[in-house]
């Protein structure tokens, strides 16, 4: 099949914005992500004629048009017979929280998922949003909600935010399903022009959620006779006493407040040395200083030296073993591709091999996993973790309660 | 009426008890539901009103307390909804015993009549109207604060020398009473407060204590709530089931649906040991609790490991067994990996024209109908089995992962998620090297995530002191498609 | 060497509180900790001619006087041939907290090995603790600081707790380090009748810190020309900002609050159960089904049911394995010992047992840690965890500041 | 001066900086100490003073920034006091990048006078003596939040538009000039918020950020500490190097040492990979700091795994080394596990009468006295090797530890602790499971504590957004004798 046939044959998709449908195939003027490592993943819209420019190599999107989503695409580095790879994935609204732009604090899925599970959120749900921010949420949102009203006070922010909406076929104009207002709630409340909000949940991420929440009483913002549910996002202790305070005043109920921690763990392994290598490995320097071997010493050295050249210092293993496999399908020749897959074969049976004597101790740098030695799998926590996002409040309400009086399904 | 926001007829929906505890309830025309010592109600009272109102229980102060024949149809009622009777006697939602000792003591109320709490428009008209459970709660607990503060600024419980019962003046018989005649479960413990000489003597814990256990103990109150797969889970928690579910948490389950990339749209394999409870969720995000009439829906497609798929929870939801037919598929791991071909199938078969089914002696006709039967299932099986390019997939299984794992991704589309889910971190942990050398996946991560409670009560905010542990671990990576290397020489 | 030799031999230590001192043979009248479960540990002093009784049998005291600490003691239990077992170990502060009679909420070893860490707790301290409450931390402190000074308002608590101190030979006025007052500090201060304080750290586990504090200032209270630190121990977060600006009023400086996170984990196994397996259990079930072979189905039934009453049931399994060590060791049979050992030898080499095939499926009830099963070692969070006891909220403070000016070591 | 609470000369301190980090100096008479960009000065100047004081350095306008000889000497004076002078040379301290950067930039402040602060007595002098720098940044911060509550109680940063520095307007040159010329950092951050337009305009979360990044830019103080085995943690931690001490955090440490039950008169066997810090954090406990003098004081036997212990980091402690040769005995796996006898020792030599000695040849004479000191080196071993009945066992071993530890519990004394420490949970599970099954250990339980710190200024309290993973994880059993099985029939 041809790229054209295949671009052809998905135009009917094409009007479902790339975070709220499955695409099968890059074509062009697609947003792709482009995975480069973990911490490095760039949003990119594809072009006929453009380049991809990364370290190690580029990339031009005529590479990557026509081929289906996933593909890692290689490319041709500077030095002969090496070749740099990427990971080209369809936007979803979690890998591009990973991406994005950071015009401010984001809500991590940690937190976001926690809170559209709580606020129920699904295709019948309303909800609205303030503010918007860098939009992380947003995206999630509209992934999920049936209608996301979105408010922005900061001007540019919101121009930037209703930009990248656009260009992510989320604008309810453009058949999409996310209305984003220029307004600071706090003071002029939530009233669309053109209709009322009618929402269902209310997500409130602003330094005086207090000040908001007098406004979702307005006629027309939340619905009525059913039940709707609030939650505020702030980093303070002091900002949650008085969103408690604001919640009950204005008949908010089953107010609780909650925090969210993640965390993330490394796959990493541990060298296992036995007490008997240890005495062996005196014994062994024992032998040779009694034998006043200096000249095996030098040797040895020697060997040190080669070994420490082939294989990494220790912090280099470090963080290797931590974006290794990333940087092993970015950087390794082609043939490392081929080793890689040797070593998922070979793993498969790591008892089979014997550890081997290593008579140099600690000293000497053995790069993680070497099938020489045994390991042990160890999870390893981040070195620096995320211990504070945002308390999370929620409350809930029924406005105008009343009983229903002519059961239509019975 | 709509089951997703009000109470209707022919739904479960989920009964939330001042005791903390709940119960999934059938909401059946004119029948009666029991929550024990917190009374009994009739159905038909509660039907129109938005799901999520809490209500209250009166009795006339002549109503006695014993067991009336409408309390034990009503029992029967509830316990027609719930899955082992037994243990889900209304005595065993109380006290967390034993069923056996429970049975002892189960007397319901009698009928008594239902006051919905009226929640206030707007800030103006409220300021009198606390209405739900912990509200009322915190409002007492406010009250006592206040009386502290008014005593001594270093609230302690220095004179407070425990002489057991002796303090609090009220008899058992004496609330008792009360709570018979009380229109409130709030007056009786406000009665007991005032009753009770040393309150405000007591430290702030020793408050907080107090104040709960006799909340949970009087209050005549109840709320109904939609039925959730969050509401369910918690449900199977108080209950002590989460062995079932393999200890997955709510926190745990949402961050699942959202690394998931789950949607309307989605067609996702699904490997499930929760009795349907990861199914119902994913329902959720795709069709939002009922019968939702979109085109372009998803599917899930369930892989069991038994003979028969066990989405047992699934019956308490407000889907049509159509609707579940049509977008559930449910296929065995023995099906799956190993299906037979379509030629093996029609081998079995013999194919009859309309004349000939016709001819057939009657008893044979309905066994060829049978087989036919069994050949279009069968064949829809071998469809499913030859389905590739799922949108995501989403386990919870505890098969050895290193061995299921890479042959369920086989049948993962490029670009979409794979979340695993186990109940320990060390089988994902194997998983995760064992993917880390495999380069069809990117990325993979293990991760764990905790909703940590506190008490919101302003002027007495802290953590709970104690919430559940376990909650069990993730694994997410996206699937890939590697550069086939000979292509690189 | 006798019982008597023994006891004579230690009679040099007998002046020093077990607390403070390693014993290595149980005495008449030391205090020793029964270890009967992790959850059931009992302070019992020892008599000739009392018993120690349990619901596995009955523990004279003078099978226990004269062994060595940490022996595990037998009993015949009613049941011929079955023994009952305890072990008897001396007496630590952290198993004493494991162990004591609550009269209040208690301080934890993770939070005050962190307290006494952050304090600088040693020899050359002395530390007010205030309030005493249940005597845990008092214990801990008297192990490590060189003088306790701990003070407790409630009079029944305070009286029991300076009997127990006593028992405990903790005692200043018996020749311990340990003096406990009834005081309400926050109304009266801390000035003792016979002696200044002189104190170099201070921890308060009191309703309202921020009303002693100032007393703090008194003189004489804590040391001059030297930093001193104080540690608030207070489970809500409004009593932290009051404390906070109390401190701040008083001249305390390097406040900062923190809070103690801990978990314990559980051993555990989970069987292996490969996707093989259960295509095999799949294949078998149909198999047998096709046969027709009921007569099997029952012959299995009748398996099963004999099988699961020699193992157990899936939740007392669960049960068991938490305490299933402390059970054996004090249930089972002498074989059973022996059995247990065999396990541990058997252990080592679990890699050459064969996965069995279980034709039962999940529904059979096995045993974890059946050997005739593959199992892999998994961690247990405990099913309840203490996610919060209290803020703890550090300062220090230099009283009256002055240079040294004959510097004498130099 | 006592060196446990004075600066006092001949001893190592801790050196604070405004940036969080810290740096081990060591407090020699008539050198000085230079602390980069924050300022140099005479250490006989802070000497005397309680150890925890905080210093200003204050300079003449006059001063020019440029590197004089003084300066030259002090880096030298610092460098000396550090393990790896070209790591922790000053400039790294402040940016945190590699060393090679951080040696361009490397340019000392000249000597400055030094101003102690004073700390109040009582509550009723200190109203305006806000010192520390952590309290000064409090009111700074708190100036601004009033500034903000002024303005409008919805502090947000709506029309904040990001102009880069435009919106500063104090130039960099200005602000260099007022360093130089300031008594106090403080002021210079007061300026510096003065002169920003639109600083009331931030939320609170860039408020703050703004602030500490100001703060500790700007600020010229320093505190001096004692230099406790935390401390040292802490050095290490900020220094990037916590790999050297497996990871291990303060908590953890801490629970370590109460759990294996650490006091004076204890005999401890320890296996520790930290180059000396737990040991440090041992003796804290056994010894208070400094060279205690009293009868029955304990001992720690130092097993090593190399040739030679690593003991580097005890150099920065109080204690003189005839104090710790006689309380700590090290000692190898190998002479350990594998003693000679004293049989075997006595072999080796021919012991000689003094009228022997004096009759050889002086060269002879060294040679004999050698090998006799060697003998009695090797007898101390035997000795050593031969004590059963340890107070404690306490390890930090990356050795395989289902091998290890039940060697090394085999010299435990009954109803004794065993603490063992590592940076992964795996092993130790792996552990608990070896114990679990061996009769002679009760109860082990692995565990793990986590320190979680908070910004504690009033009105803006939140834990910190981040914070030090890791930390690892501990595994506590009591040591038992089991009945013997023989016994029993």
């Amino acid at each position: 099949m041809t790229t054209e046939a295949l671009h052809s044959a998905s135009t009917d998709l094409a009007s479902k914005s790339t975070f709220q449908s499955y695409k099968d195939i890059v074509q062009e003027n697609d947003l792709v992500l482009i995975w480069i490592s973990r911490d490095h993943i760039k949003p990119v819209v594809m072009k006929h004629g453009e380049n991809f420019n990364t370290r190690y190599g580029t990339f031009p999107h005529t590479s990557i048009i026509g081929k289906p989503y996933g593909s890692q695409i290689a490319t041709r580095t500077a030095k002969a017979n090496k070749f740099g790879f990427i990971h080209v994935l369809q936007p979803t609204a979690e890998l591009w929280t990973l991406s994005l732009p950071h015009r401010t604090q984001i809500v991590y899925t940690y937190d976001s998922s926690y809170i559209m599970n709580r606020l129920r959120l699904g295709p019948n749900s309303t909800i609205i949003e303030a503010g918007t921010g860098s939009g992380s949420l947003s995206h999630q949102l509209a992934r999920t909600c049936g209608k996301v009203l979105t408010y922005e006070f900061h001007e540019v922010r919101c121009e930037q935010a209703k930009q990248e909406f656009k260009e992510h076929g989320l604008l309810e104009e453009d058949n999409g399903n996310l209305v984003i207002t220029h307004r600071d709630v706090c003071n002029e409340g939530f009233k669309l022009n053109d209709r009322d909000c009618e929402a269902s949940a209310v997500f409130l991420d602003l330094p005086a959620p207090w000040d908001a929440i007098p406004h979702l009483n307005t006629q027309g913002i939340l619905k009525k006779n059913e039940k709707v549910s609030v939650c505020c996002f702030s980093p303070c202790f002091e900002q949650v006493d008085k969103t408690l305070k604001a919640l009950k005043e204005n008949g908010w109920q089953e107010i609780e407040m909650v925090e969210i921690q993640g965390k993330n763990f490394e796959s990493r392994r541990q060298m296992v040395r036995t007490l008997d290598d240890a005495i062996n490995i005196l014994k062994d320097q024992k032998e040779r200083k009694d034998a006043g071997i200096e000249k095996r010493n030098k040797m040895n050295k020697k060997i040190l030296t080669e070994a420490a050249k082939n294989s990494k210092t220790e912090n280099q293993t470090e963080n290797s073993a931590t974006t290794s496999k990333d940087e092993t399908k970015a950087e390794v020749e082609g043939s490392g591709t081929e080793a890689d897959k040797q070593t998922d074969a070979t793993e498969q049976s790591p008892q089979l091999k014997k550890p081997k004597f290593n008579p140099f101790g600690k000293g000497f740098k053995v790069k993680e996993g070497d099938l020489n030695y045994n390991w042990i799998q160890v999870s390893k926590m981040e070195s620096e973790i995320k211990s504070h996002t945002s308390y999370l409040t929620f409350a809930s309400k029924i406005y105008d309660m009343k009983r229903e009086t002519e059961p239509n399904d019975q | 009426m709509n089951p997703l926001t009000h109470i209707a007829y022919d739904q479960h929906v989920l009964i939330k008890l001042p005791s903390d505890n709940s119960k999934i309830c059938f909401i059946k025309k004119d029948g009666v539901i029991g929550l024990g010592k917190f009374g009994s109600f009739n159905i038909n009272d509660i039907v129109g009103y938005p799901l999520g109102t809490t209500f209250d229980i009166v009795y006339d102060s002549s109503v006695e307390d014993t067991l009336t024949e409408t309390d034990a149809s009503a029992s029967t009622e509830v316990k027609s909804a719930e899955e082992k009777p037994k243990e889900d006697s209304v005595g065993s939602e109380e006290t967390g015993q034993p069923a056996k000792k429970k049975q002892k003591k189960f007397v319901n109320k009698p009928v008594g009549k239902i006051v919905p709490r009226l929640y206030a428009t707007n800030a103006e008209d409220d300021a009198e109207e606390e209405t739900s459970s912990s509200e009322r709660s915190a409002i007492v607990a406010d009250a006592a604060a206040d009386l502290i503060a008014l005593q001594n600024s270093s609230a302690t419980n220095k004179d407070l020398i425990n002489l057991g019962s002796k303090v609090q003046k009220m008899t058992s018989e004496e609330i008792e009473k009360l709570k018979e005649a009380s229109v409130d479960g709030q007056e009786i413990i406000q009665k007991i407060i005032e009753s009770h000489e040393n309150f405000h003597q007591k430290t702030v814990y020793s408050q907080e204590k107090y104040m709960s256990r006799k909340q949970k103990k009087f209050a005549k109150t109840f709320t109904v709530e939609y039925l959730t797969s969050s509401g369910l889970l918690q449900y199977l928690f108080y209950k002590g089931d989460t062995m079932r579910i393999n200890d997955m948490s709510i926190e745990t389950m949402a961050m699942l649906l959202n690394l998931g990339n789950v949607q309307p749209c989605g067609h996702y394999l699904v490997m499930d040991e929760s009795g349907g409870l990861l199914v119902y969720a994913l329902m959720e995000r795709m069709f939002g609790g009922n019968n939702l009439e979109k085109e372009n829906l998803g599917t899930i497609t369930f892989l069991h490991e038994s003979e028969h798929a066990n989405l047992d929870l699934l019956k308490y939801s407000n889907y049509s067994s159509e609707f579940i037919s049509k977008h559930i598929k449910t296929i065995s791991v023995w099906e799956f990996f190993e299906p037979s071909t379509k030629e093996e199938l029609a081998k079995d078969v013999v194919f009859l024209t309309n004349e000939q089914i016709n001819k057939l002696h009657p008893h044979k006709k309905g066994t060829y109908h049978r087989k036919l039967k069994w050949y279009h299932n069968q064949l829809e099986l071998v469809n499913i089995a030859s389905k590739k390019d799922y949108d995501g997939l989403i386990l919870n299984t505890t098969l050895q992962l290193t061995g299921l794992v890479p042959k369920l991704g086989e049948y993962l589309h490029g670009s979409r998620p794979l979340v695993c889910y186990s109940q320990f971190r060390e089988p994902l942990l194997e998983l995760s090297h064992k993917l880390y050398t495999d380069l069809r996946y990117l990325a993979p991560t293990v991760l764990e995530t905790r909703c940590r409670p506190y008490q919101s009560i302003r002027g007495k905010i802290h953590p709970l002191m104690t919430m559940r542990g376990g909650g069990g671990y993730l694994l997410w990576c996206q699937k890939v498609l590697p550069v086939d290397p000979e292509s690189l020489t």
